[in-house]
């Protein structure tokens, strides 16, 4: 079977979400989806490796050949992060079985898990689709599914984050169609290869622009770039921990990576940052991201709101690389993406037990965390200074490779702009550790619920895994910068 | 009341009609418009009728809403299943062709099996949907 | 063992033992021991490391995180001098600390000392460093674990003093020293410590682009803020609401002395001596510096709280020796080298005379300290020993790496630094001359009981004051060492 | 007479769709009742379809569906493309309508004006 | 002729489409919709015939009912003003 | 007899749409809504009628004219019903028709 | 009405039906018709809304002339609404009153009603099966005088075989 | 169709709101026809006239039916509009006319489809064949959008278990 891992890998979260729905039995459903994501992480390393030894991998679904069907192409950038995302989602699913009894109404749990396959599912298909319609799709299967998880929260305020998000979402699915309809009457194919043929020999430069617009808007918005970011704080800050964990570390990401195969793959480096407009925008915006969201974020009252600002200024980092747009600055991109995953996934799930044992929602409440849960309380110091970049964590890494970027672009401004940006993370993530470990507990303490051991472990692992990884990079920037230079940059380099 | 039952009588004499259209237009996706998706909304209209008509009990009581809940996944289990079968037999992913001797036989059989699955997901899922939207009552 | 483990121990030994103390802090009977092994097998490990390499030649590659590097140690002179004077002062300041905490009733001791220990292992790990990037990521380890020592107390000032010291050690290092890490990459495709100077040896003459140079320098200079250069040095004062064993050791040995290190080594190893001579911005450096010691002497003056006054001569102290090393002749590295011994020497000195007092007595402020000369002998004669030492008055440590200094100066004819040597000695002698004052020769204000000090302070206080006079009489301990930085 | 319509649906062709498609987004972005503002999403997606539609309609063509009397077909591929929009579309607006019913619910006004005011920036 | 039909009946619902924009009333709207719903289903038709495929019939046929299902859900709901409305209630 | 029966459609056809424009007048010129519904009432009768009679007439006697005859059933049928109930829920909301003031006044 | 001629011709027009949309001789699909038109029939028998109501089979052959003569009616009138609308000062004087049927049946009433609706020019708009009364809203006098003669009235008790009292 | 959009926003009364709307799915379909999509004119009908109207009065059932007066002007989101108004002018300009039949929609893959369908699939109605075969794996996705959308109304709706 492993030849057809591009259909299975995609596939396999979503056969999990259709079983738990039709079987419907309470204590099956974690079962059937912790199986359906250890079969997906198998596949998607056996593609890695394919990608690793062969190169792309081209698969015709329903066997008609690509520009005619639809063909998923896996290299070794996609794979990588559909590994990262299928590790990283396992994880959390081990972790969420506690953590969803006390925060999710009985009935909805099962819900939950098909939901969260279904969501998994769609961000793969993204990943891996070599087709522009069918990543509308999967970015709709998605999205919706993000939608569900966000209004299941006990919060009657999910409701609102999710409808915010609904409509904004679909805004932006809509724009991103637009996009693709315009290159659609240009090429008159879905094929993304087929298409970034055709769009070199193209005379109509102006619609290429307008659609490679809508396109960049469509997904920005789904990114949450700085200037279209309102959803996401309310998002994050009102669904279920589990599910904030899940969309923090996978859904912004996979969003990013469309947008750098629309950019690199598609539309050409050529065409795209022979615009100096294009590339100035995105750099100022990312700016401001990392300026403007952390600025909000020191003001932050509720946990989750702070950290989702966090992401928010996290996302322009990534975007800078875009932006930046040379060798290293990619590389610091590619491998945010996966540190971000990391660090974000490992916080919001200590949040997830900080909410399980004592309902702890608002920053105030952290006082003196660190006598009372030190397992946690590490993890949140650990992964927060992670966020600043602190050398020694994984935020160090990226934050090195857009510096090194920028430097060689004499971008002298966005090497202040990340210092500075750094110092802005630093005060908000200051405050927390400070209440942590400094501050008595105010007021009567809430008798904690005992934590189950698949928690902490999940929590411990996520944060063991952004020191590692902040030590060790072989795994992630050493891949990174192969898909970078494999996949990205193969004609430029 | 008077009104009630000229849209009664009105309901009875066109549902059947509209049932049999909706399954019309299922059977006859290959050679005119329609298919899965619009027998399924077609259907589903003539359920929503129903329900409109004679209430959300009775409807509840005739076309009980666990049907239509476990049709939603079942249908995108056919849709699976049959590319699954594909798979097994060495081909692609929905490479219809596996299906039987002759390829063009095969993606006959094919294309029936996911309409039929487009079908049973979307009645499914517009009823109950319907349904939900219907017995959430006022608080 | 093999020769990464050798080499890492330095640094794991007090991690290790951080740990350790924590599991067997409950059993009375084992404190002492296991707090006393720290310090000495660190020393060992280094004398191991001694054995095992010949200088400047050896550095050991841990592992890569960026391709070609990655965590690198290796032992030089500098850091041989650096990492033995750190470790042998921890074992004076265990004692010192153990007995102060117990007097002073301080919670949480474990907590305390393992935090020590990490502090001590990521300063051993600076001090090791063989490359820009292990530097630095030691630099910043240190940074976040002394945090927890700065609001030791854990009330309200602490917990601003904490800010402030996070605040402006990491964002000057992430702001400045890290793009100027970059930079130097960019430069060179490298970050190792090169003998001659990192950037010497890469670039050629034609390469080399002043004002970037220039800019990289004050970039570096205000990067490393643990040196407390005068724009970044109020974290210093404000961590002074530390217990006093952390502001003694960490504030007059590990952490602004890794400071000073680190700007040695980079300015040396990285940059190289031939480059800097052309640079305009050496000039203005030593303007901020002279500014930043003649300033911060006048401040001190004014204090009252005897810790705070230590800590802007500490700043003052610390400017001398970037000023010194500014000079750029390698008599004057040797200089500075032993000026950061002779410091460290007399400041711990001076800082544990000082907890000591206020273990005794409860004072902190000046003022109040009249006429204590009288009962507390021992502490008095050692803070008046030290403040003779950074005055730098003869028979004492502090007079021969002055003079080294003005040596220096001298040959190059850098007559502004002689001048403001002088200026800072006459101010030096105006801050510590009223304290000895009132030490000795003032009546008491009012009577108060004086709590017998513990053996283990006094002990250590003579310790310091011994290696004081030793250190003059035997300067070439550290100068012989030096030397040898080619 | 069939050709002079055609002409006129022809210069207007995508002055339409961007009209339609503005003033969808106009209803989304300035109107402050959630259902308004689903019904405006609806119409934003539909002025896609025909953006999608209208260029693959061959003048003179016919319908996709393959007969003897026939041999101008417009093009198929965005009909199947577009249909699978509508689902989804139908898909979100379901999705939409339902978290509508539950806001009413909880906080008994689907005025975003108010809500907003009230919930989420008040913490 | 067909052509011509069409163009009267694109007139047609032109104006039930200004009725329904202006109608004073909601019922004056109900009106139109249902107007323009039979005159679409006769475009249908017409069309049908100008392009000669009879296919357009089954979709007029499909208007029909789906034009039926609407009024009749909207009609019903002005009756009760819910459409969760049965017998027993 | 061809020529007979395509003239006859092609009158059917004119007239019906004739009737269909004239309810559209009507729709706009009627003062209230329920005369309006009479207007309504002529389209969806006598001009759909007309209009589908008209091509059953001009495609002869085949599958499609049946279904033509379906359709035009049902429009019929729908109207009715839909005329019928709309009158009555104008009624039930109290909008009184404008017949009814005239009578008070007389 | 007996409940298998009911069924039977239930499942006859369904399957009429299927055949009209279909119009393919393919065997598969005539199959196909059979067994949902069967299904639907059967279905509606066990919800019970198969009945006179829904399939008046019963009155078929005689309605067929009463159509025709319906049809005349709708034309005749439409004409005369159709003048009305065109004449150029509007000048319309909408009636609404109360008429009495004769109807026996229920559903004799409902047709007469429904007709009523269909012709232009006049509409039901209330009616009240117990007490025979219907509320019309005329479009003008000469609509409502034709209405009050009683002709359609009649018709339809022909129609459904009323015996005269 | 324009007027009906101008309709709706003009409207305050949700009720007109959704009658327009439905005016507005036929009137769409019917333009889908003209421009050749039978199967897209079905859908859009069905669901259009059919599913969405009879949802949204089942909400409107439960929720006020008059919209409130938006407090703020206006300006922002019309320029919002405008600048992607804008943008889709740029972008059009220079697309092929309308009814053009050699452009590359034309040319590139539509025409395998049209020449494969019958020897490949035997199914007359390309679209069919193209939706089901063809872009199977996209119908797929639709489906599970299905799904998913109906799942989550249920666990949004639903009061007991689901
Ligand atoms: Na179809
Ligand atoms: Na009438």
């Amino acid at each position: 079977m492993n030849e057809h891992a591009p259909a299975l890998v995609v596939m396999l979260p979503i056969i999990g979400a259709v079983l738990i729905m039709l079987i419907r039995h309470n204590n099956l459903n974690w079962g059937i989806a912790l199986i359906s994501g250890i079969s997906t992480i198998y596949y998607s390393i056996i593609l890695y490796l394919n990608a690793r030894s062969i190169g792309t991998i081209s698969y015709a679904m329903g066997g008609w050949e690509p520009p005619v069907g639809i063909e998923y192409r896996i290299d070794e950038f996609n794979s990588l992060l559909i590994a990262l995302i299928a590790i990283v989602s396992f994880l959390i699913l081990v972790y969420a079985r506690s953590s969803l009894n006390i925060e999710l109404k009985k009935n909805k749990i099962s819900t939950f898990y098909s939901m969260y396959l279904l969501c998994l599912g769609g961000l793969i298909g993204i990943l891996s689709t070599g087709d522009a319609f069918n990543a509308f799709v999967f970015l709709e299967i998605s999205s919706l599914a993000t939608y569900v998880i966000i209004s299941m929260g006990n919060d009657r305020r999910g409701l609102l984050a999710a409808y915010q998000y609904l409509i904004i979402g679909t805004i932006g699915a809509t724009l991103y169609v637009i996009g693709v309809g315009l290159i659609f009457i240009i090429t008159g194919s879905l094929n993304l290869y087929d298409i970034s043929v055709k769009l070199g020999d193209i005379e109509l430069y102006r619609p290429l622009l307008a659609s490679l617009a809508f396109i960049t808007v469509g997904i920005a918005l789904k990114i949450a770039l700085f200037p279209l970011h309102a959803w996401l704080p309310n998002a994050y800050a009102f669904a279920p921990s589990v599910g904030t964990a899940f969309l923090a570390s996978t859904a912004t990401k996979v969003a990013i990576y469309l947008l750098i195969k629309y950019l690199y793959l598609v539309y050409g480096f050529d065409l795209v940052y022979s615009n100096q407009i294009f590339i100035f925008v995105v750099l100022s915006l990312s700016i401001i991201a990392m300026f403007g969201a952390s600025m909000i974020a020191i003001f932050q009252s509720n946990l989750k709101k702070l950290f989702a600002y966090s992401s928010v200024a996290q996302i322009g980092y990534i975007t800078l690389g875009i932006g930046i747009a040379n060798y290293n600055g990619l590389t610091g991109s590619t491998v945010h993406i996966i540190n971000h995953s990391i660090i974000k996934a490992a916080i919001f799930l200590a949040i997830g037990c900080l909410v399980f044992s004592s309902k702890i929602v608002n920053i105030d409440q952290l006082a003196g965390l660190g006598k009372r849960m030190p397992v946690v309380a590490v993890c949140i110091t650990v992964s927060s200074l992670s966020l600043i970049g602190v050398p020694g964590t994984v935020g160090f890494i990226s934050k090195w490779y857009l510096v090194l970027g920028s430097l060689e672009q004499g971008l002298w401004v966005v090497v202040f702009a990340l210092a500075v940006s750094s110092i802005l993370a630093l005060i908000y993530v200051g405050r927390i550790i400070e209440l942590i470990w400094f501050h008595t507990p105010v007021g009567g303490m809430v008798s904690p619920n005992k934590m189950p051991f698949e928690m902490i472990a999940v929590t411990v692992l996520m944060t063991i895994a952004t020191v590692y990884f902040g030590i060790d990079t072989r795994l992630t920037g050493d891949l990174a910068k192969i898909a970078v230079e494999n996949v990205l940059l193969g004609e430029q380099l | 009341m008077r009104l009630d039952l000229l849209l009664r009588i009105s309901s009875k004499i066109f549902l059947p009609f509209i049932i049999l259209f909706a399954f019309y237009v299922q059977f006859h996706g290959d050679f005119g418009p329609g298919g899965g998706f619009q027998a399924g909304v077609i259907f589903a209209a003539g359920i929503i009728l129903y329900t409109i008509i004679f209430g959300i009990k009775k409807a509840q009581k005739d076309f009980p809403e666990t049907i239509f809940n476990y049709m939603v996944p079942l249908g995108v289990l056919i849709f699976t299943v049959t590319g699954l079968i594909s798979l097994s037999k060495g081909f692609n992913f929905l490479d219809y062709d596996a299906l039987a001797h002759y390829p063009k036989h095969g993606q006959h059989i094919g294309i029936i099996a996911i309409e039929l699955g487009v079908f049973v997901t979307v009645i499914g899922s517009m009823v109950s949907i319907f349904y939900a939207f219907v017995a959430r009552g006022k608080k | 063992m093999s020769q990464q483990i050798i080499y890492l121990l330095p640094v794991l030994i007090p991690i290790f033992l951080s740990i350790l103390i924590k599991i067997t802090w409950e059993i009375q009977s084992l404190r002492y021991p296991i707090l006393l092994s720290g310090p000495i097998l660190a020393l060992w490990s280094v004398y191991k490391i001694q054995q095992n390499s010949d200088f400047m030649s050896s550095s050991i590659n841990i592992f890569d995180i960026f391709p070609n590097i990655g965590i690198s140690l290796g032992l030089e002179p500098i850091s041989f001098v650096f990492i033995i004077m750190v470790n042998s002062l921890w074992l004076v300041a265990t004692l010192y600390s153990y007995g102060y905490m117990r007097t002073n009733n301080e919670k949480r001791l474990g907590n305390f000392f393992s935090f020590f220990a990490i502090a001590i292992g990521c300063a051993n790990g600076a001090a090791l460093s063989s490359n820009l990037l292990t530097l630095f990521i030691f630099y910043e380890l240190l940074t976040v674990s002394t945090y927890p020592l700065v609001t030791h107390k854990g009330d309200e000032q602490s917990k601003q003093s904490g800010r402030k010291y996070l605040l402006i050690l990491l964002g000057t290092s992430l702001c400045f020293f890290l793009p100027a890490m970059g930079y130097v990459y960019y430069l060179s495709g490298n970050l190792d410590f090169v003998s001659g100077g990192l950037l010497t040896t890469t670039l050629s003459s034609m390469e080399v682009n002043n004002i970037a140079m220039s800019i990289l320098l004050i970039l570096f200079i205000f990067g490393i803020s643990k040196a407390a250069v005068m724009p970044f040095h109020s974290w210093l004062p404000a961590a002074m609401v530390a217990p006093t064993p952390v502001s003694a050791l960490l504030h007059a040995v590990a952490v602004v002395k890794v400071g000073v290190f680190s700007i040695i080594k980079v300015l040396v190893y990285i940059f190289g001596l031939d480059i800097l001579l052309g640079l305009f911005t050496v000039d203005f450096m030593i303007y901020i510096c002279g500014f930043t010691i003649i300033t911060t002497s006048v401040i001190a003056i004014k204090q009252d709280n005897l810790k705070k006054l230590l800590a802007y001569s500490t700043i003052s102290q610390l400017s001398y020796v970037v000023i010194a090393i500014l000079i750029l002749t390698p008599s004057a590295i040797i200089a500075a080298s032993m000026h950061l011994v002779a410091h460290a020497v007399s400041k711990i000195t001076l800082f544990f005379a000082a907890g000591a007092i206020y273990s005794s007595t409860g004072y902190t402020k000046i003022s109040e300290m009249d006429g204590i000369g009288k009962n507390l002998k021992v502490v008095s004669i050692a803070f008046t020993l030290g403040a003779m030492s950074l005055v730098g008055i003869p028979l004492l440590v502090g007079f021969t790496s002055k003079w080294y200094i003005v040596q220096s100066s001298v040959e190059v004819g850098q007559w502004f630094i002689l001048l403001v040597i002088t200026i800072s000695t006459l101010l030096n002698i105006g801050y510590f001359t009223p304290i000895i004052y009132k030490f000795f020769f003032k009546n008491k204000l009012k009577e108060i009981s004086f709590k017998t000090l513990p053996q283990d302070i006094n002990l250590s206080i003579i310790i310091c004051c011994v290696l004081m006079v030793i250190l003059f009489m035997q300067p070439n301990l550290v100068m012989e060492v030096i030397s040898n930085v080619k | 007479m069939s050709s002079a319509l055609y002409n006129f649906i022809s210069s207007y062709n995508y002055y339409v769709i961007i009209f339609l498609m503005i003033s969808g987004l106009f209803i989304v972005v300035s109107r402050g009742n959630m259902v308004k503002k689903l019904v405006g999403l609806a119409l934003f997606q539909t002025s896609v379809y025909i953006l999608y539609i209208s260029p693959g309609k061959i003048l003179n063509g016919t319908a996709p569906i393959l007969d003897d009397g026939y041999s101008i077909y417009s093009s198929p591929f965005p009909h199947v493309l577009i249909l699978t929009a509508i689902v989804v579309g139908i898909a979100t607006l379901a999705l939409g309508l339902s978290l509508v019913i539950r806001v009413n619910e909880e906080f008994g006004t689907i005025e975003e004006d108010e809500l907003f005011d009230n919930e989420l920036n008040n913490e | 002729m067909f052509s011509f039909l069409i163009i009267i009946i694109s007139i047609t619902l032109a104006i039930s489409l200004y009725r329904a924009l202006i109608g004073p009333t909601l019922f004056d709207r109900l009106l139109a919709a249902n107007i323009i719903g039979t005159t679409t289903v006769l475009f249908l038709v017409m069309y049908g015939y100008l392009t000669g495929r009879t296919d357009f019939l089954d979709i007029a046929i499909a208007y029909i009912l789906l034009n039926l299902i609407g009024t009749f859900a909207v009609l019903k709901y002005f009756r009760y003003g819910t459409l969760s409305h049965g017998e027993e209630d | 007899m061809d020529i007979v029966s395509s003239y006859l459609s092609n009158l059917m056809l004119i007239v019906g749409s004739l009737f269909l424009l004239i309810g559209a007048i009507g729709l706009i010129r009627m003062p209230d809504v329920f005369t309006r519904m009479h207007a309504a009432s002529i389209m969806e009768t006598a001009g759909a009628s007309l209009i589908i009679i008209g091509l059953i007439i001009n495609t002869g006697f085949t599958v499609v004219s049946l279904k033509l005859i379906v359709i035009m059933l049902a429009i019929f049928y729908i109207s009715s019903v839909a005329t019928h109930a709309l009158a009555r829920a104008c009624i039930h909301d109290n909008l009184k028709p404008n017949a009814m003031n005239k009578e008070s006044d007389q | 009405m007996n409940k298998y001629i009911l069924f039977l011709a239930q499942f006859f027009i369904l399957f009429l039906f299927w055949y009209l949309l279909s119009g393919k001789n393919i065997v598969l699909l005539l199959l196909l018709g059979v067994i949902i038109s069967m299904l639907i029939t059967t279905y509606q028998q066990k919800l019970k809304i198969l009945d006179d109501e829904s399939l008046p089979i019963a009155i078929l052959p005689r309605a067929i002339i009463y159509w025709v003569w319906l049809y005349k009616e709708i034309l005749l009138s439409s004409i005369f609404v159709s003048k009305l609308i065109l004449k150029f000062p509007l000048n319309v004087s909408p009636k609404y009153f109360k008429i009495k049927s004769n109807q026996k049946t229920a559903m004799g009433f409902n047709i007469y009603a429904n007709s009523i609706t269909m012709t232009p020019g006049t509409i039901s708009v209330v009616t009240n099966n117990a007490e025979k009364e219907i509320q019309i809203h005329a479009i003008s006098e000469e609509t409502k005088l034709g209405l009050e003669s009683g002709v359609m009235d009649e018709k339809i008790r022909k129609l459904m075989c009323d015996k005269d009292v | 169709m324009a007027l009906t959009t101008l309709g709706i926003i003009r409207l305050r009364n949700l009720f007109s709101v959704v009658i327009l709307s439905t005016i507005y799915s036929f009137l769409m379909a019917t333009l889908l026809l003209i421009f050749d999509a039978v199967d897209v004119a079905l859908t859009e009908a069905a669901v259009g006239a059919g599913i969405s109207t009879v949802l949204m009065l089942t909400v409107l059932y439960y929720t006020k039916v008059n919209e409130e007066k938006p407090k703020f002007k206006s300006i922002l989101p019309l320029i919002i509009c405008l600048t992607i108004g804008g943008l889709l002018i740029y972008g059009t300009y220079g697309l092929p006319p309308f009814g053009a039949s050699d452009t590359p929609i034309h040319t590139h893959i539509s025409v395998q489809y049209l020449e494969r369908s019958i020897s490949e699939t035997g199914v007359p109605n390309v679209v069919t064949s193209v939706l089901a075969s063809y872009r199977g794996f996209d119908t797929l996705g639709e489906v599970i959008v299905v799904f998913t959308a109906a799942i989550g109304v249920l666990s949004i709706l639903k009061r007991d278990k689901i």
